[in-house]
């Protein structure tokens, strides 16, 4: 049983196929606010699939053990997360300390990135490498801190199922002033998490090619590709399960699609940053207005 | 982790064939984690040579060739090669010619700068503003190939005038067109002005002084960013440009922001210029071209404002249908080489715009071509009509004479 | 829809050579929202090895001939190359050139020619249509054939 | 007429001819030894814009025409210089003005000419496995 939930619903494939069409969505928005037409909806199936037929090449001097397992791993773990959330969002129930599962789940795919730029034998991938870890350090205290915003509103719950039924019960987090700042944090957050504009400093088409992934081809950068597409699939969701007491309903369908787009419409109207002003965003306002937040929510605001 | 060394100098390519890049170049950035130390710039993937070709060939020939070194910039060349031309014969072209050759220098402005912001745009990560640009960049190409015949390589200029005529109606189109873009351009200096993410990440990045500007013997907007206040078409007036009313745009700063922002007023500048040139067409009645019989020994200096700055060509005539020799010498020949010194200091992020800002353009820095003198020339069939084309109309004034 | 998959997702490298440039400005242009090749599933990317298919434009030299060759051998299989513009197709008026070596099909196998000077994109359009044609044949017979 | 004044003043016995065929054009004949001293004054005194140099073979010497602009006139002065064909060898300029340093690297790989005292002559265009003619501006 617990196999069949993994491997297919709510599982990898139930997200794979979300984040199929979390993708199109994605694509067809951009391609909307740049007046484009846009791909069609079986795009990202076609890249996929193209992707998983494609000849893999392996750089000489990269150790191809570590090259291999890094987009593995970071699939995998996606996999695990998309399983808790959905069960979780499904039955509102989960088990204690399944958002911290979940929070440590979230970070493989960046440790992944950093594993496959470090082996990459690229000067090009390992400056992505380096960027990334940079960006994740940036970016992990706030998020924590507007998490626990989230932890103290609804009672220290620390299950997702509990997150949600409580929220079900008691109004959303973000109806309070200290949910919604707690909220800008997350989707700031989130946007570093998923490498978009304006922190998609670690892959920078335009300055480093693609950073730590740019020797991958066929399935190793396809499962690399899923792996963002997921990502973009699951943190909207997580953000929706936070609070606004996740997906219930068909309202709960258009909270979703609608943090969905804030995230796409942030990264098509911002130019990219620099490392430094990331850091400086992030370590400076962006936190204190998470402290902020958490200060709000222990007075009950 | 070859970064957490802090003293260790990595080598990043730049190139030669990399995403920042339309055409090859070769940056070696010498970083310190995220910080430029030093730069090495390897030219030579575009070498074709066109200085040694222009020798082998026949003036009205030279002008397809020079068109042919750059793209983008493909009427300033031949448009200083005209003035220079001209220069040894001592011509006065046609008065309609003026006004028409200044419109063909100003849309090419128009949409080069366009283009270079968009790129800009693009560069930064900030694709919306790349696909909004070359969507107001996309009426001007049609109505070039409305009006002159082609999207870019318009073949316009030709020794003596101009090729094609400028009807009251393509005067018309153009000063609709106009109208259209003014509300354009002022909504993307709004935008730019008012982002302050765009403004972070363009404010002091790759900061040319006044005095380096000066030693690099920049020129164009990248001159003008940094305060050198020259502009070809003032200084030594051609064409029209001494007949309308316009300035030159300076700015102090000598930062991206500042070249952004001169490129923006040069489009608004260029739009006023155009507007009273296709006014002043309708009423500049006569022929649109001379006929000149031969090229006189001697020497001349052909300039023209390009949008990347002064072009320069430089012929010796010894009599006789070839040039004798033909110097060549774009802008970015001179703009490119200032990165050795606004890049260093800054980190890569930065590089990248800064290297960008120059809108180098690389084919046009390194022309030169070798071809056998009595080499088979092969053409592509626009050129061949081109070429058929113009021998018509030679036939046909003699006989009219 | 498996069988398809590479002719409706054809991701571009482009390798500029000595090229004028401007038909590298029209492949952007062909990208842009007037004729938008996303429509067809065609992506620009950085890196060669995410690539299908490689746009070779301008005058090959003897400076960028070796870039050319390891590059290409860099590709992963099966890859496409598409010469575009008079320059990668036969040279064009550089024919004579002391530093060029010659239009790109003497060095690397040429799928599709886009020629002209430049060729505009709507030109571009229909060279990426026979390549998929292209690709259609190859799956059939089941070799590759110029 | 002052500007030509100016310059004869200045450069007095150095100049070996003036020419002006037309009034924005200043073509001025120096030996290679007083090429650093004239294009110091002219970039340094007389605040004007190295635009490039053009080299060329005149058969039976070398030509080294400066092209110096004074911007604020409109006014090209140049500066030629002849080297004999055996032994082409003039002083860099370099030193005194940045912008002439490609020049200088073009001019050395494709006329042969050799710049005294500037330090990174060397391959700038051509690629080192070329193998068409050694210096592919010259006429013979």
């Amino acid at each position: 049983m617990i196999i069949f939930e993994y491997f297919f619903y709510p599982g990898i494939l139930f997200a794979l196929v979300v984040s199929l069409a979390v993708s199109w969505i994605d694509r067809k928005v951009s391609a909307l606010v740049q007046w484009r037409v846009g791909p069609p909806v079986m795009q990202p199936v076609y890249d996929l699939i193209k992707l998983m037929k494609k000849e893999t090449l392996i750089p000489s001097g990269a150790s191809p053990v570590v090259f291999l397992l890094a987009p593995a791993f970071s699939f995998a773990a996606l996999g695990l997360v998309s399983l808790i959330l959905f069960n979780s969002n499904l039955y509102a129930s989960g088990f204690i300390g399944d958002i911290l599962v979940v929070v440590y789940l979230l970070v493989v795919p960046v440790f992944s990135l950093i594993m496959a730029g470090a082996s990459s034998a690229n000067p090009l991938a390992s400056l992505g490498a380096s960027r990334e870890m940079k960006t994740a350090l940036s970016y992990e205290l706030p998020f924590i801190l507007a998490l626990g915003v989230v932890i103290i509103k609804t009672g220290g719950a620390l299950d997702i199922g509990e997150i949600i039924s409580v929220q079900r019960l008691s109004g959303p987090v973000i109806y309070s002033l200290s949910g919604i700042i707690a909220f800008a944090v997350v989707i700031l957050c989130f946007q570093a998490k998923m490498m978009q504009v304006p922190f998609d400093i670690s892959e920078a088409e335009q300055e480093i090619m693609g950073g730590a992934i740019i020797e991958y081809s066929g399935p190793p950068l396809g499962f690399f590709v899923v792996s963002r597409w997921m990502l973009m699939a699951l943190l909207p969701l997580l953000a929706v399960i936070l609070f606004m007491g996740g997906i219930g309903s068909f309202t709960g369908v258009i909270k979703y699609i609608a943090v969905l787009v804030i995230a796409i419409l942030i990264k098509n109207t911002n130019p990219r940053l620099r490392i430094n002003q990331t850091l400086r965003l992030f370590w400076g306002p962006v936190t204190l207005a998470a402290a902020a937040g958490v200060l709000l929510a222990l007075l009950g605001l | 982790m070859s970064k957490e060394e802090k003293r260790q100098i990595t080598e990043i390519p730049i190139g030669p064939y990399h995403p920042l890049q339309e055409e090859p170049e070769f940056f070696r950035l010498k970083v310190e984690g995220e910080k430029v130390v030093g730069l090495d710039i390897e030219i030579g993937y575009n070498h074709r040579g066109i200085e040694k070709l222009a020798e082998s060939k026949h003036y009205d020939q030279v002008l397809f060739l020079v068109e042919r070194i750059c793209g983008i910039c493909s009427t300033s060349h031949p448009f200083a090669y005209v003035n220079c031309v001209e220069e040894i014969c001592g011509l006065d072209i046609p008065l309609r010619a003026k006004y028409i050759r200044s419109i063909v220098g100003e849309m090419e402005r128009i949409h080069s700068h366009m283009l270079w912001l968009g790129l800009a745009g693009h560069f930064l990560g900030y694709n919306t503003v790349w696909m909004w640009c070359w969507k107001y960049r996309e009426p001007l190409l049609e109505l070039c190939e409305k009006l002159f015949g082609n999207r870019q390589h318009y073949a316009m200029m030709k020794i003596g005038g101009v090729r094609r005529d400028i009807d009251n109606a393509g005067g018309s189109a153009f000063c609709r067109e106009m109208n259209l873009l003014l509300p354009k351009l002022d909504m993307l200096q709004k935008a730019i002005e008012d982002d302050p993410v765009l403004r972070a990440r363009l404010k002091i990045a790759g900061t040319l002084p006044k005095k380096e500007a000066v030693s690099f013997c920049a020129v164009g907007p990248m001159a003008r960013a940094s305060g050198i206040d020259i502009d070809v078409r003032r200084d030594e007036p051609y064409a029209a440009y001494s007949m309308v009313d316009w300035t030159v745009p300076v700015r102090t700063e000598g930062d991206v922001y500042a070249k952004t922002m001169i490129r923006l007023e040069e489009m608004r500048q260029s739009v006023l210029i155009i507007k009273q040139c296709a006014e002043a067409l309708k009423k500049a009645k006569g022929d649109i071209s001379v006929q000149i019989k031969e090229v006189p020994p001697g020497e001349g200096i052909g300039r023209h404002e390009a949008p990347r700055g002064e072009v320069f060509h430089y012929i010796k005539s010894r009599g006789g249908t070839v040039p004798y020799r033909h110097k060549i010498r774009a802008p970015s020949y001179m703009n490119v080489f200032t990165n050795e010194y606004a890049v260093v200091g800054g980190t890569i992020p930065d590089a990248a715009i800064t290297l960008a800002a120059v809108d180098p353009c690389y084919c046009c820095t390194e022309r030169m071509q070798a071809v056998d003198g009595a080499g088979r020339q092969v053409y592509t069939s626009k050129q061949l009509i081109d070429i058929c084309r113009e021998k018509t109309f030679s036939m046909k004034r003699g006989k009219n004479k | 829809m498996i069988k398809n998959a590479l002719k409706k997702s054809i991701w571009v490298y482009h390798f500029g050579a000595a090229s004028c440039n401007n038909c590298d400005i029209e492949i952007l242009d062909t990208l842009t929202p007037k004729f938008d090749a996303e429509r067809f599933g065609i992506k620009l990317v950085g890196s060669i090895r995410h690539a299908d298919c490689m746009l070779v434009t301008g005058v090959i030299n003897s400076k960028n001939l070796p870039r050319l060759r390891e590059i290409y051998s860099q590709a992963p299989k099966p890859f496409y190359v598409i010469a575009i513009g008079t320059c990668s197709v036969a040279l064009g008026i550089f024919k004579h050139s002391y530093n060029a070596a010659g239009p790109a099909d003497r060095h690397i196998p040429v799928d599709v020619y886009v020629p002209g000077c430049p060729p505009k994109p709507e030109v571009m359009i229909s060279g990426i249509v026979k390549l998929m044609e292209k690709i259609d044949a190859t799956k059939k017979k089941g070799v590759r054939e110029i | 007429m002052e500007l030509i004044e100016l310059l004869e003043k200045n450069l007095g016995k150095k100049i070996k001819s003036l020419d002006r065929p037309r009034e924005k054009r200043i073509y001025i004949e120096i030996s290679p030894e007083d090429l650093r001293f004239a294009a110091e004054f002219l970039f340094n005194s007389m605040k004007c814009r190295f635009s490039t140099a053009s080299g060329m073979d005149e058969e039976e010497h070398f030509e080294i025409l400066y092209h110096f602009s004074l911007d604020s006139k409109g006014i090209f002065i140049n500066l030629r210089v002849k080297t004999e064909r055996k032994k082409p060898e003039v002083d860099t300029i370099s030193d005194i003005i940045k912008g002439a340093r490609w020049i200088e690297r073009e001019m050395h790989e494709l006329l042969g000419v050799n710049f005294k005292g500037n330090e990174e002559l060397g391959n700038l265009l051509l690629s080192r496995d070329y193998r068409g003619p050694k210096h592919p501006l010259r006429k013979k």
